[in-house]
């Protein structure tokens, strides 16, 4: 059930969904309005959450992952179009068949690292080219699966926006009309616009480690979105080694060399969290690969452990 | 086991921009753009219409279309219009003043002397609602099905209409054919006079034969449209229509002269009620023609012969032509003449005794002989978008044959058939663009 | 007589039709338009049908439906 | 695997079934190209599936297929598929504008005086004629309603995979 709560000059709206604590800042003061537009947000993300939780057995996701020939619904094949496409601009480093190596990886800080024997079992499981993805059919092999989870939470963030500016398009008063709003989901967030002052929201951006005190950094975001990727506290560690949670699904390995986490600001909350996971991906070149991209990013690594940034144009 | 990764990375952003806006829009850049325009569609206007001492006219009509498969549409419209003021009564204009009664029976109105007797009563509300459903049969056929409905205090009308269009000859000819059935039901004021008996004087009732009555109207077309060439078409119909039942007017009434040829009332009953056939089998011819000019102003023209076994005929010509100017706007004026010869039964007044032996009267101006003339300007624009916002001015007058050398006695010297000046002004909008359907939606749902 | 005549019209345009030159698909740019629709505004039709329906006795021709009223 | 299968049977049903779909040589032709008027001649594609539709900016399913037609050519270029939409439009602005609208990222050539639409014996707008890399003929489609699309892409994928 979602919650209010009334600010200085706007609302925020509460909820819970996909594991995170969600947000909905929305720059009005109709209370009316604002409790509308969090129920809009969070029946979007509550919606594509059930659509696609790997944790169901009662969605399209599940009936795909059991190897039957499946006709999927527009929006999944569009998910599904999606997924090839990073694939092919990642050179195979995105790939949402690589969730099995699960069964061999649990990043709880312990020592239990897996044989290569057991890599080597699950790798004929993982690689988009073994899907047949014919629109609108798919069909697995058996034993693998797909898995939304690197592209669901920012692909709710955008469409739950989306749905709010096309609401906020169709309001007849001119107040209604100027209404931004901002939804975050547990850090990805997405907004619709700029504040009604014509300003960008403030958002500050902590460290994700909890042994670090840096300044937060505070930019103003007037369009798009924010995502970011990694978390510092996912690892193992044997014999000195540290084997970062970032899997390369080409390998079945941990990438070597990553970031703890990288944050990205892009034109969509789904850029930025396609953005800043391909980054964690390039290892050690994960800064080059951003800075290819020109976009703005903060970047935190384990060794050095501190952050950096590029200034916000 | 890692894969060593030394080249420089590439430059994805705006593949990855490109691939996330189809992701996220549903649909690719293009297709919300095109998708709207075709999808629905939504036309309305205000008419004022307005005759010179007589009735007053506000009609507003809401036409909406929405493309609910390929090629297959909804249409549904909606109508209303107020109307007030006089119309004539039947009754024709005498040297001295004269007392109605008015259709309720319960008072009397009178008018002036050599004026014309005006019913002052009307002031009425209509509401109507048609609804079309328009769906391909095949690649070359096309059907059509119609309902309406309209509704006035003292008349209801409903009625159903199918058609069918069929395209032969590489799709330069289409043969049409069309059916409709109406069931329209009057409960005039007062009750249902019956046919030449008397208008009484106030307090005394008329008589009557039941509160209402009703009639059928059922019509069949049969059409050819043909191409003649890129610039030209042509369409010829031919229909029939029959109606059966109660076709008087309820609230029309004829003059009663002396047998004397003085032209005055006669002294007792100067009035009775209009009687007419209770069968109408009419027919058409309709053409009409398109052509677009090298200078793309296109001309728009049709004619229609009518007759009817009342013994009425008419014909009408229509032309519209109209002009484009640079930047979306357009001028199109309108020219229609309109001729008519009387029904057989059209009298302008009776003499005493005449009620007893004819079968059927009625004075009404509308099957009387007259002349139509409409002259009028259309003005209007068209936005890149698809909208369109028009306006028209019109004249319209109705002038009957003068018939005052046949007229008797005081008679002479009266204007025994109504002539009418009306004015007409009309204001268009026609939208069809998705955030307008999406703004007006917010509106409703506020 | 009359029916004679209808006959003789709708003859004497087939055979128009059969000496026309059809106009092929990929000229159809000008019909296309909506000015060149037979009903190229269907509300003003609509609505001086509906004025002149309750100013004259002859009514109907182009199309076939649409309603009565018992106008003044 | 499966859509292979279903998309043979498709396209067998409608070579064997419909002798106006049977096939034969697609006429060649040059063609200016928009916006950036090079001239592109169908020999170039052989090797390739062609679907070439006829168009025009004043018909309405042409107008609803380009979404679409964008659609299948993100997904097949790369599997060897080209779309060329050739306008019959006689007036080079109204494609201007229509393509500056739409931005379709698949080929648009021009051919006002309807010279290839005649070597195509066009009978309605619009017509797909699907050609394989042989360049013959497979199927002719007339008209473009939603429910043709899966038909369109069953027979695009059987010819690309053949």
């Amino acid at each position: 059930m979602p919650g209010l709560e009334r600010k200085a000059d706007y609302f925020v709206g509460h909820f819970d969904a996909m594991a995170s604590n969600c947000e909905v800042l929305i720059d009005t003061e109709d209370e009316n309005l604002a409790q509308e537009i969090t129920r809009l947000a969070a029946a979007e993300v509550c919606r594509i959450e059930q659509k696609y939780s790997r944790y169901r057995d009662d969605n399209v996701l599940h009936q795909i992952n059991q190897g039957a020939i499946t006709r999927v619904d527009e929006e999944t094949a569009r998910l599904l179009d999606y997924a090839q496409q990073l694939y092919q601009l990642s050179e195979g480093q995105f790939d949402v068949t690589s969730g099995v190596l699960r069964q061999a990886w649990h990043f709880d800080g312990s020592d239990k690292i897996p044989t290569t024997a057991r890599i080597d079992t699950l790798l004929p499981l993982i690689g988009w080219g073994k899907i047949q993805w014919h629109h609108p059919h798919i069909q697995l092999a058996k034993g693998m699966e797909i898995d939304f989870g690197g592209i669901g939470k920012e692909y709710a963030a955008d469409r739950a926006a989306l749905n709010i500016s096309t609401f906020i398009a169709g309001q007849s008063d001119t107040h209604a009309q100027n209404t931004a709003a901002l939804v975050n989901l547990g850090g990805d967030l997405a907004v619709t616009g700029p504040r009604k002052n014509g300003h960008g929201w403030q958002i500050g951006v902590t460290s994700g480690t909890s042994t670090l005190s840096l300044p937060a950094v505070d930019f103003s975001l007037k369009q798009g979105g924010v995502a970011t990727s990694g978390d510092a506290n996912r690892y193992l560690e044997k014999d000195g080694v540290r084997y970062g949670h970032v899997l390369d699904p080409r390998t079945g390995w941990p990438v070597e060399g990553a970031p703890a986490a990288v944050t990205v600001i892009a034109a969509s909350c789904t850029d930025a969290g396609m953005l800043s996971t391909m980054a964690l991906l390039h290892g050690p070149a994960a800064e080059d690969f951003l800075r290819e991209q020109s976009v703005p990013y903060w970047c935190q690594w384990h060794n050095r452990e501190i952050v950096e940034r590029t200034p916000y144009p | 086991m890692q894969l060593k990764k030394t080249q420089r990375p590439r430059n994805i952003r705006r593949q990855l921009a490109a691939a996330t806006c189809t992701l996220l829009a549903g649909t690719t850049h293009a297709g919300s753009l095109i998708a709207s325009g075709d999808n629905w569609k939504i036309d309305s206007a205000l008419l004022i219409y307005a005759e010179k001492d007589r009735v007053s006219l506000a009609e507003g009509v809401l036409n909406i279309r929405k493309e609910i498969d390929d090629d297959e549409f909804i249409n549904a419209r909606i109508v209303t219009d107020v109307l007030t003021g006089s119309s004539p009564n039947g009754a024709v204009p005498s040297n001295t003043a004269q007392t109605f009664t008015n259709p309720s029976g319960n008072s009397s109105y009178t008018e002036a002397a050599n004026t014309t007797p005006l019913n002052h009563t009307f002031k009425d509300l209509r509401n109507a609602l048609s609804v079309e459903w328009d769906t391909p049969f095949s690649r070359s056929l096309r059907g059509t099905l119609g309902g309406n409905i309209s509704r006035e205090y003292d008349y209801l009308s409903t009625g159903i209409s199918v058609s069918l269009a069929q395209d032969i000859n590489q799709r330069n000819t289409t043969l049409t054919l069309g059916i409709s059935l109406n069931k329209d039901t009057w409960d005039p004021v007062g009750g249902v006079p019956v046919g030449f008996t008397a208008m009484p004087a106030f307090p005394a009732k008329k008589a009557i034969d039941g509160a209402k009555t009703d009639k059928t109207v059922k019509d069949i077309l049969f059409g050819v449209t043909q191409i003649i060439n890129r610039q030209t078409l042509m369409q010829l119909n031919y229909s029939r229509g029959q109606s059966d039942g109660y076709l008087t007017d309820p609230y029309k009434i004829l003059s009663v002269l002396e047998n004397d040829g003085s032209g005055n009332l006669r002294g007792t009953n100067p009035y009775v009620y209009e009687n007419r056939p209770d069968q109408r089998t009419h027919q058409s011819l309709y053409w009409k023609g398109v052509h677009q000019f090298h200078n793309e102003n296109v001309l728009n023209v049709s004619y229609r012969y009518f007759w009817d076994d009342w013994g009425i005929q008419s014909h009408t010509v229509d032309l519209r032509y109209r002009f484009d100017f640079d930047g979306g706007h357009y001028l199109q004026p309108h020219l229609r003449y309109y001729q008519q010869g009387a029904a057989d039964f059209y009298r302008q007044t009776l003499t005493d005794g005449e009620e007893n032996t004819l079968s059927y009267a009625s004075a009404d101006y509308r099957l009387g002989e007259f002349v139509t003339q409409t002259i009028g300007l259309k003005y209007g624009f068209e936005f890149k978008n698809g909208a369109e916002i028009n306006f028209r001015a019109e004249m319209i007058t109705q002038k009957g044959k003068d018939r005052s050398a046949d007229a008797v006695g005081i008679l002479q010297n009266q204007q025994l058939f109504p002539d009418n000046e009306a004015y007409l002004l009309q204001g268009g909008l026609s939208l069809d663009s998705d955030m307008v359907i999406k703004y007006i939606m917010g509106f409703f749902k506020k | 007589m009359l029916k004679t005549l209808l006959f003789s019209t709708c003859i004497a345009l087939a055979l128009s039709a059969c000496s026309l030159e059809p106009v092929q698909p990929w000229d159809r740019d000008l019909l296309a338009q909506q000015k060149m629709q037979l009903v190229a505004d269907p509300l003003e039709i609509y609505l001086d049908e509906h004025t002149y329906f309750s100013k004259e006795a002859s009514s109907g021709g182009q199309s076939v439906g649409g309603g009565g009223c018992g106008c003044n | 695997m499966f859509s292979r299968l279903s998309a043979l049977s498709v396209t067998l049903l409608f070579v064997f079934a419909v002798p106006a779909f049977a096939v034969e040589p697609a006429p060649d032709f040059t063609l200016p190209t928009f916006p950036d008027d090079r001239e592109i001649s169908l020999k170039d594609f052989r090797g390739r599936v062609v679907y070439l539709d006829f168009w025009a900016t004043w018909c309405p399913p042409c107008r609803k297929s380009f979404p679409w037609m964008d659609e299948m050519h993100e997904r097949y270029k790369d599997e060897g598929l080209t779309i060329i939409a050739i306008s019959v439009d006689k007036k080079r602005e109204l494609i201007e504008q229509f393509i500056k609208k739409t931005e379709p990222a698949f080929i648009i050539a021009h051919d006002p005086s309807g010279k290839v639409a005649i070597a195509y014996e066009l009978r309605a707008m619009p017509t797909t004629y699907l050609i394989d890399r042989d360049g013959q003929v497979v199927m002719t489609h007339m008209g473009f309603r939603s429910s043709d699309k899966d038909k369109l892409e069953a027979t695009i994928q059987s010819l690309l995979e053949k």
